[in-house]
């Protein structure tokens, strides 16, 4: 099954390179952008068939070491 | 939870006292925005209530010292109009709540509190303690730590050179993250944090203010650890080493082109601090207007805005004809700026927030008036216990002994941390990681500035005030092998709980312990930290006082002696007193008896200056001089063969004086014939050559087993 | 003779080239990002760093900067441009270097001596040396790992071990003129035997030598 | 408008970040994990209501800047 997990880092965390990019935009004469943020998504595909069952191992892998819970959140997606 | 039902000011983290003090203090109750900043501000970490007191006993003049301690770093005269600032601090809370970042704004924030002086930082030294390797938590930790301090050291561009790795159970629940910095600068450059006079214009430079940090100093540094730290998470600051770089290198335009009349950088307590520090020092008011400040987010408080720990900004004291060119600077350098503030007549600290006032003190009362606390001591009843109890002998050949510590991560090479630290930079590294006190020339002159940290738990429980003495004389004999005289000490008392009257007498002994040792060299305190608070669950972390010590090599030997230059026939010589064979508080107790008992043989002020002297002297002409510390005699030889690639033959197989840690003892290594050494003071052990380390009768280990066992020790353990 | 050494935010290897090239008897001038003129330089150096703090990509952001129009025609008209670490990540970036380069294999940042062998003679960076030269200087990047999906680009200098795990194992890389090249480790480190070896100076030498007068 | 960009990396192209993790993973014992690729997302907000034209000019910054040919493909979706 595929899984594609975001990794999003806390509203409240600073986020220099999204602050950076964002300049570069400007710079580039991009000055409709408001607001930058980049973010990860990690695709996985796990070898199981039953779709909770790879939610609940992926939700414990990102809790393990996909995302860092102190400042990020993530979202799993199963599909297939 | 009862937290909502909590007056203000015990939210903050302030005692009820406290509370009353500020009411006497303002006759009159305080606004929100006033109880914020007296709260972060009399925090422990940022008013020293516990330790201000015991920090007077530190010597702190020599006709050398051109700022002691009180300032974000102490400063000295390297002759030649070269001044050298130095400055040492923690980061261990925020670094066990997140290891990456926690580090990385620890390097940040002692790059500022240099830079802040006027220097260009031009090193930068770690000294980090974990627990045991083989738990996955500790691991964890300490690779975030080292990729903190590598991705923000490396990209801010300034090289880590050097520092100092421990392990021990103690500090499992309580990582220990110091970092240390150096900078240079010519004297007409010193800057300090002081407002100047009336009518100087506050301009704040660097990065957006943000809800991030909030609380840091006064939550995070200054109370203990526990399962409610978690709810403490929002705090945990995001460095950009990015907009740092841009920062030093604006406010070096600065004070090069005379632009600013003092600095401050915002690192603890944020604006609170760098509004009411430098007025309080220049003796004068300042109306602060919190409407100017750049943020990142919207709707902040006049509290929050006050409190934020939001890093990479500075707050620059500008004479009012010359905010222009300031702002001129900054923008150049692309980093933003704004007028905040004014400096008045009076003293008084007033800011405005949406137009009003929200805060009216005295700006010198946030720093001058915060508590002191003269906690109880009480000599712990275990000390005497622990000193009558005799060491276990050391059991097993010592030759199997030699290759236990060399495969203990204390011990065996860093390189698996300093090579993913960028240590070359601005090619001043004569000597750097992996040998005893790293050397860094200042280029175009003849001078060279050796700088050695060290710190020692496990000696330090047995004994603080020997303890600790006994860092200081380390330090000494690592900057002496490179050819320099000790000139000052910075220091970082990481301790436990300050409640606890124990932990308050180690404390004591500690700083009675580096006084006494400092005051034998001649040698003065310039500056340091306190880290209290480290305890988890109840137990505290060993008294872990960490020494930095600056020496200044002039001239610099034209080839220092290093690890790598011994060769076939060269002699191996011990110098210090001797026989020793005192294993107390030793690493091999440790990793072969796993215990930690005995009384360490204290330091000897005479000895150490004769040895230290003669080290000095010796540095120009022997190509080997190596300080015997962890490990012993028989860690100091085999790390000399592994560095050169060659073997040795030891004349001594006695687990004592092969694995003792006795103080004042250095290795020399030379060709037969070209040394004299006073014979009291020195004796030969053994001569190089061959392809195996031959320990007496006792039996060999080959150069490759050897190389292989001191390469892998980390290594191995980080695979997992 | 001069060569501009090209600063941009973040930038922070530009005064030890400096130092080098002057220390070899070359003439240099610190040359700022947004600065559009080129013309009174014979050559151009990118020096190593983390320009723009390396956020998005290494050396994306800098690609854009005005300076490197000029770049680019230096380029074109055949003139030495040399990039070191970050410069030859914003040289590929910038389409003047074939490939790109991404994390290490062993996603670790590494500062070290590496050992280098000359694998072709005919780029300004290695005109002073010989094919086969062994040559020893300092390693610094979390970046170095060269892809090159095209296969196009001239490997001037190789890792005789595999530090990062970079195609080829290159650690210099050329365009087909040899004039532009991109270089990981640092030959500027390499210029003092005190501090660890002076292999990069036949290096930077080269460099020198292929100056010629606007 | 709200904008997001999926950067992905060219099968062909090494993925040292997806190896790594896969092998974290294997370690901790999710031997299921068949394999791992690790990429971006940007989030850019766009001051503009005219979709087409949102996603015109993001598709430039991409081509611009945001992905390396290189190495990288991209995905834009606009949304609101
Ligand atoms: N253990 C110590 N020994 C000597 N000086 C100290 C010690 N701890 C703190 N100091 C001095 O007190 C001053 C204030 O420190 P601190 O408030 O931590 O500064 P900052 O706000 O820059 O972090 C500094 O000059 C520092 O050197
Ligand atoms: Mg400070």
């Amino acid at each position: 099954m595929k899984v594609t997990v975001e990794i999003t880092r806390r509203p409240e965390i600073a986020d220099p390179q999204g602050t950076t990019i964002q300049r570069a935009l400007h710079d580039l004469g991009h000055n409709e952008v408001m607001s930058v943020r980049v973010d990860r998504v990690i695709h996985l595909e796990v070898q199981d068939d039953d779709p909770n069952d790879v939610r609940a191992r992926v939700e414990e892998m990102c809790r393990q070491v996909l995302a860092n819970p102190v400042l990020e959140d993530f979202a799993v997606e199963v599909s297939e | 939870m009862t937290t909502a039902a909590q007056p203000l000011h015990r939210r903050l983290g302030m005692t009820d006292e406290e509370h009353e003090s500020v009411l006497g203090l303002l006759r009159r109750d305080p606004l929100p925005a006033e109880l914020a900043m007296y709260s972060v501000m009399w925090s422990e970490h940022c008013s020293y209530k516990s330790s201000r007191a015991h920090l007077r006993r530190f010597p702190t003049e020599a006709p050398w010292v051109v700022v002691g301690p009180g300032e974000n770093a102490g400063v000295v005269d390297l002759g030649d109009g070269w001044l050298a600032a130095l400055r040492i601090e923690s980061h261990n809370h925020p670094s066990f709540v997140e290891p990456y970042q926690g580090a990385a704004t620890g390097v940040g924030g002692i790059l500022r509190d240099v830079f802040t002086m006027g220097a260009r930082p031009i090193a930068l030294w770690d000294q980090i303690r974990f627990g045991p390797l083989d738990d996955p938590k500790n691991r964890y930790l300490f690779n975030g730590v080292v990729s903190g301090i590598a991705g923000y050291g490396n990209a801010v561009g300034v090289p880590t050179v050097g520092g100092e790795i421990e392990f021990d159970p103690c500090y499992t629940g309580n990582p220990l993250v110091n970092v240390m910095c150096l900078g240079v600068l010519r004297r007409e450059q010193l800057t300090l944090g002081t407002a100047g006079p009336p009518g100087t214009v506050a301009v704040l430079l660097g990065r957006a203010t943000g809800r991030d940090g909030i609380g840091g100093a006064s939550v995070l540094a200054s109370a203990s650890f526990d399962d409610e730290s978690q709810e403490k998470r929002p705090s945990v600051q995001v460095g950009d080493p990015f907009e740092e770089k841009k920062l030093i290198e604006a406010c070096l335009e600065m004070y090069q082109r005379g632009l600013v009349a003092g600095v401050q950088d915002l690192g603890a307590a944020g604006l609170s601090c760098a509004t009411s520090e430098p007025a309080g020092r220049a003796g004068v008011g300042l109306d602060v207007d919190l409407d100017q400040v750049h943020v990142r987010e919207m709707d902040m408080t006049a509290p929050e805005l006050l409190m934020s720990e939001s890093q990479e900004r500075m707050m620059a004291f500008v004479p009012s004809e010359k905010v222009d060119a300031v702002l001129g600077v900054a923008e150049r350098w692309e980093i933003d700026s704004a007028v905040v503030g004014t400096v008045t007549t009076g003293g008084t600290l007033k800011v405005r927030h949406q137009g009003e006032v929200v805060a009216e003190v005295p700006a010198a009362s946030l720093a001058d008036d915060a508590p002191l606390y003269d906690r109880p001591m009480r000599r712990p009843d275990w000390i005497d216990d622990l000193w009558a109890t005799p060491a276990l002998p050391l059991g097993g050949d010592p030759a199997d002994v030699l290759l236990r510590l060399l495969d203990d991560p204390a011990i065996g090479s860093t390189a698996w941390v300093h090579e993913q630290y960028d240590h070359m930079l601005f090619l001043n590294t004569v000597i750097g990681p992996g040998s005893d006190g790293s050397l860094i020339r200042i280029r175009g002159t003849e001078k060279g500035l050796a700088v050695s940290s060290d710190g020692n738990g496990r000696l330090c429980h047995l004994d603080p005030r020997a303890g600790s003495a006994r860092l200081v004389y380390e330090a000494a004999l690592n900057v002496a092998v490179t050819g320099a005289r000790p000139l000052a000490v910075v220091d970082n008392l990481n301790f436990g709980n300050p409640e606890k009257p124990e932990v308050m007498w180690q404390f004591r002994e500690s700083v009675e312990g580096i006084s006494e040792a400092c005051e034998a060299l001649a040698i003065p305190v310039i500056g340091g930290n306190v880290s209290f608070y480290n305890e988890t669950e109840g137990v505290d972390i060993h008294p872990t006082p960490v020494v930095g010590l600056l020496g200044l090599a002039d001239p610099m030997p034209r080839q220092p002696p290093r690890l790598s230059r011994a060769a076939e026939g060269m002699e191996i010589w011990e110098i210090g007193t001797g026989p020793t064979s005192n294993l107390a508080g030793s690493a091999a107790q440790r990793v072969v008896n796993d215990e930690l008992i005995g009384r360490p043989t204290p330091p000897d002020p005479g000895a150490a200056r004769q040895v230290i002297a003669l080290t000095n002297g010796l540095a120009h002409r022997v190509p080997v001089l190596h300080d015997v510390s962890d490990g012993g005699l028989a860690v100091a030889v085999a790390e000399v063969c592994i560095a050169s690639g060659i073997g040795a033959r030891v004349a001594v197989d006695d687990p004592g004086p092969l694995f003792s840690e006795d103080p004042h003892r250095v290795i020399a290594v030379f060709d037969p014939g070209t040394v004299v050494l006073p014979i009291d003071l020195a004796r030969q052990v053994g001569v190089i050559g061959g392809d195996s380390l031959i320990l007496g009768r006792s039996g060999s280990i080959d150069l490759e087993t050897l190389t292989r066992t001191h390469r892998d020790a980390i290594p191995r353990r980080m695979a997992g | 003779m001069r060569t501009a050494v090209v600063v941009f935010p973040g930038t922070n290897c530009e005064m030890d080239v400096a130092h080098a090239i002057t220390a070899l008897g070359g003439e240099t001038e610190l040359v700022w990002h947004r600065h559009e003129d080129l013309s009174n330089f014979d050559g151009v150096i990118l020096p190593g760093g983390f320009a723009h703090g390396d956020y998005l990509r290494t050396g994306a952001i800098a690609r854009f900067s005005p300076v490197m129009d000029e770049v680019g025609r230096m380029a074109a008209e055949g003139r030495p441009v040399l990039g070191i670490c970050n410069g030859f990540q914003i040289l590929c970036e910038a389409g003047l270097l074939p490939g790109a380069l991404i994390a290490n294999r062993d996603l670790a940042f590494i500062c070290r001596f590496v050992d280098l062998e000359v694998t072709d003679t005919d780029t300004v960076l290695t005109r002073s040396t010989e094919l086969g030269q062994r040559i020893r200087i300092p390693l610094n990047s979390y970046e170095g790992n060269w892809v090159d999906p095209s296969n196009s680009g001239r490997v001037a200098l190789r890792y005789l071990d595999d530090p990062n795990g970079s195609q080829q194992r290159a650690a210099a890389v050329a365009n087909d003129g040899g004039n532009v090249v991109g270089v990981m480790p640092h030959p500027e480190r390499g210029i003092d035997e005190l501090l660890g070896s002076g292999d990069g100076r036949a290096l930077l030498e080269g460099f020198l030598h292929s100056l010629v007068p606007a």
